[in-house]
């Protein structure tokens, strides 16, 4: 029998090494893996490659925490603003960082599940970010090449999940979700709900269980309410 | 002079959005164009972290937590809404399927240049989010911003100062002095405040501005 | 109101000029437009680029047919064989043939609909299907370099579509359709069901109305049965 | 001599795929290697155009004619199967997360080598399918196929005659006469069938032949 259910947070994150390259799931407060991270803190994993969207808001909890307790060595980010931790770190030069555009960030890590070494892509040409990179007019248009984002570790957040790992997600919470699920070696998946098998339908599977290795039971909640919209004189007439 | 207010701003530019279109808001200033687009007049919303088909603030005592916007602030879905993954998202940013992105800046040159990610080489904290995509991807590119930084500096320039977010990306501006398309010519001025003549908005203007041919 | 409803076979292929290349999603019988291909045929536009992964079987409707009134001026495929009227158009020299990797197909049309003008693969080297291309050792193995296939026409089957273009699928069905759908400058559907808005979960739409043009209702019903199973003495218990 | 035969060949192979594993089974006769797989040892099957987690053919009268395999055969699905769209079904084979794909063959080569999609560079109708995308991506190639061509001649080669699938890509061949590694010396054999001599095998074989180390 296929079960990739764990019973326990140690479990789950058994043989994470030194110097991984980590995937972590999530856009701001949602489908982030807090708790995986905060067992990944405990597990003690140091000299981590972390790849998030973000860094982070809440010093207290999830990655801002592993950061602060020094686990890691570099981020891999697109927009890392708002974190008070990885700012000090990052002005006193404790912690390197890649910028990388969000789309380029996304493409990368599905290039890396995909099997696809590199591509190219208009994205960021005529940038800073471009420099150093291998410039070349392809389909029109300048573009520049970006290699695949392979990792060592992916860190998950799902909604449903079974014992054969296929996942489904809630709302936002998908967005980097499913494509690091696919990108790394192992892939470990914090669930809020554990279904039997067939109980998930075939078509709406998100990520399919050949990507996942273990599955974790974290009835972790909702995530905390987002940003206050920005203050302004609203119209009468709303749409 | 009276220069455009920021809901004005937003007001001027939803009204130029048709109906149809697919458009992604950037994050801050440009978030407030879609409380200025009829519900009767069908656009479509996206956000870079998988909502098509977003619609306004949610009631706050009827919030979806799991429903965030690229600012992180809650949202609500349309009927019509899909959700999808992050590359698949971008696939219809990068792919050339939105009709329109609007974007804040710092600067905007008459090529159409954007300067918007970071102010400096040597930023404590450089962030791009999903600004290069944006800006390198959609079909037309519209910047709302001041037409001057805050100690009179034009942000409509010859040449941007700034790091670049992509090259001749811009079709339009949006200040609060004027509407401004960036043509073969450069920077042509659509409309001005009330009170503002073209030579004064010349004045606060970093490159040549010509009259609409 | 964004209606991308038409009422006509006409109204949904006007506008396909000569020499287009169309993408046909569809694998085996499964997911096949037949009833856009059959009216393509009677729209009359000609020398076309058809991109399908089959040459089609049944030579009285679809693709075999569009192919034998000579509309058809090249073939691009993973698998033409099984298609007398294929085979016969081939052998007369009357049609052109590009013999692509099912896998590199897919990635080729999801590439254009994702903006990536191009990308390197392993799938291919050192065979003849890579002769003429640019070879390079990317990502620690050796590559060749492949381009987008971007189309002007899709011709796409659904099960359901609501005004919008939203789309989902059914069973294996979905193959190519999600993918071409997105990659052409025209997107047209044939939907065995129309939907209101709103009806189809955010969650469970497959394609997003945005890849999608024009939306035709076609009550198809179900493919014909596939092909017979080998014959071959099989054990007493099956699994 | 007493050869394997079809059903033996898919048995044996059947037998060495462990619990747990993801496989893709190429049209023809690798696809019989699933009738022997028993239920209880969970194996998930792939299917080239979006099915993971395909099950046995259905009973004749109730067939869903939406479901077909690779070689456009009805099928079932399991429990915890998943329909994936096609480039999403590739990025499973290319991304190399199938641990096994069998495949039919023309020729093996003592590399590794596999041609096995046109039997001449003039072919009337050349077709690849999946087999290069599979060759080159799952984690490890198997081949089910004759040991020999109807007139005799081996398809086991030392370097092969008719045009390549992947190169260096074969890791195991399951003939009719025997079960065959191929390992950084070549061709290794695991296995005889009854009255087969390592002698008749390499009179059979256009490349060495060795005994396991």
């Amino acid at each position: 029998m296929i079960d990739k259910r764990v019973a326990s947070m140690a479990e789950a994150l058994a043989g994470i090494a030194d110097g991984s390259t980590v995937l972590i799931g999530g856009f701001g407060a949602v489908g982030q893996p807090n708790a995986l991270i905060d067992g990944l803190i405990e597990q003690g994993a140091k000299d981590l490659v972390i790849v998030a969207n973000n860094a982070g808001m809440d010093a207290k909890i999830g990655l801002p925490r592993l950061m602060a307790v020094g686990r890691a060595r570099k981020l891999v980010c697109s927009f890392p603003r708002g974190s008070t931790v990885f700012d000090e770190l990052y002005k006193a030069g404790r912690i390197e960082l890649e910028v990388v555009p969000q789309g380029t960030l996304a493409e990368r890590i599905r290039a890396a599940g995909a099997g696809i070494p590199a591509f190219y892509t208009p994205t960021g040409v005529g940038t800073k970010l471009a420099e150093g990179k291998e410039q070349r007019h392809v389909g029109g248009r300048d573009c520049i090449l970006e290699h695949a984002l392979k990792a060592d570790v992916a860190l998950v957040e799902a909604w449903r999940a079974d014992r054969w790992g296929n996942l489904t997600y809630k709302g936002s919470g998908r967005n980097f979700n499913p494509v690091m699920a696919a990108a790394a070696t192992l892939t470990v998946v914090q669930s809020q709900h554990i279904d039997e098998l067939g109980a998930l339908d075939p078509e709406a599977v998100v990520t399919p269980g050949v990507f996942v290795s273990r599955v974790l039971h974290v009835p972790y909640g909702d995530p905390p309410p987002g940003n206050r919209r920005a203050e302004v004189a609203r119209p009468e007439a709303k749409r | 002079m009276k220069p455009f207010g920021r809901a004005e701003m937003a007001a001027k530019l939803a009204a130029d959005i048709p109906e149809g279109w697919y458009v992604n808001l950037g994050i801050g200033l440009p978030t407030l164009v879609a409380d200025y687009v009829p519900a009767e007049r069908e656009v479509v919303f996206h956000s870079e972290n998988g909502i098509l088909g977003m619609g306004p603030a949610p009631p706050e005592d009827a919030v979806d937590t799991w429903l965030v916007n690229a600012g992180k602030e809650n949202v609500t879905l349309r009927a019509g809404a899909s959700l999808v993954h992050h590359a698949d998202s971008f696939m219809m940013i990068r792919g050339g399927h939105l009709d329109l992105c609007v974007l804040g800046a710092y600067e905007v040159a008459a090529n159409g240049d954007i300067a918007n990610w970071t102010t400096s080489l040597n930023d404590a904290v450089p962030a791009v989010g999903g600004a290069m995509d944006l800006a390198a991807g959609a079909k037309r590119l519209w910047v709302m911003m001041e037409h001057t930084t805050k100690d009179g500096r034009p942000r409509l320039v010859e040449r941007c100062a700034y790091p670049l977010t992509a090259l001749a990306a811009v079709k339009r501006i949006y200040t609060n002095l004027a509407v401004i398309d960036v043509s073969a010519r450069g920077f042509e001025v659509r409309q001005v405040a009330d009170g503002v003549s073209f030579e004064a908005l010349q004045e606060r203007t970093g490159a040549k501005l010509h009259r609409p041919a």
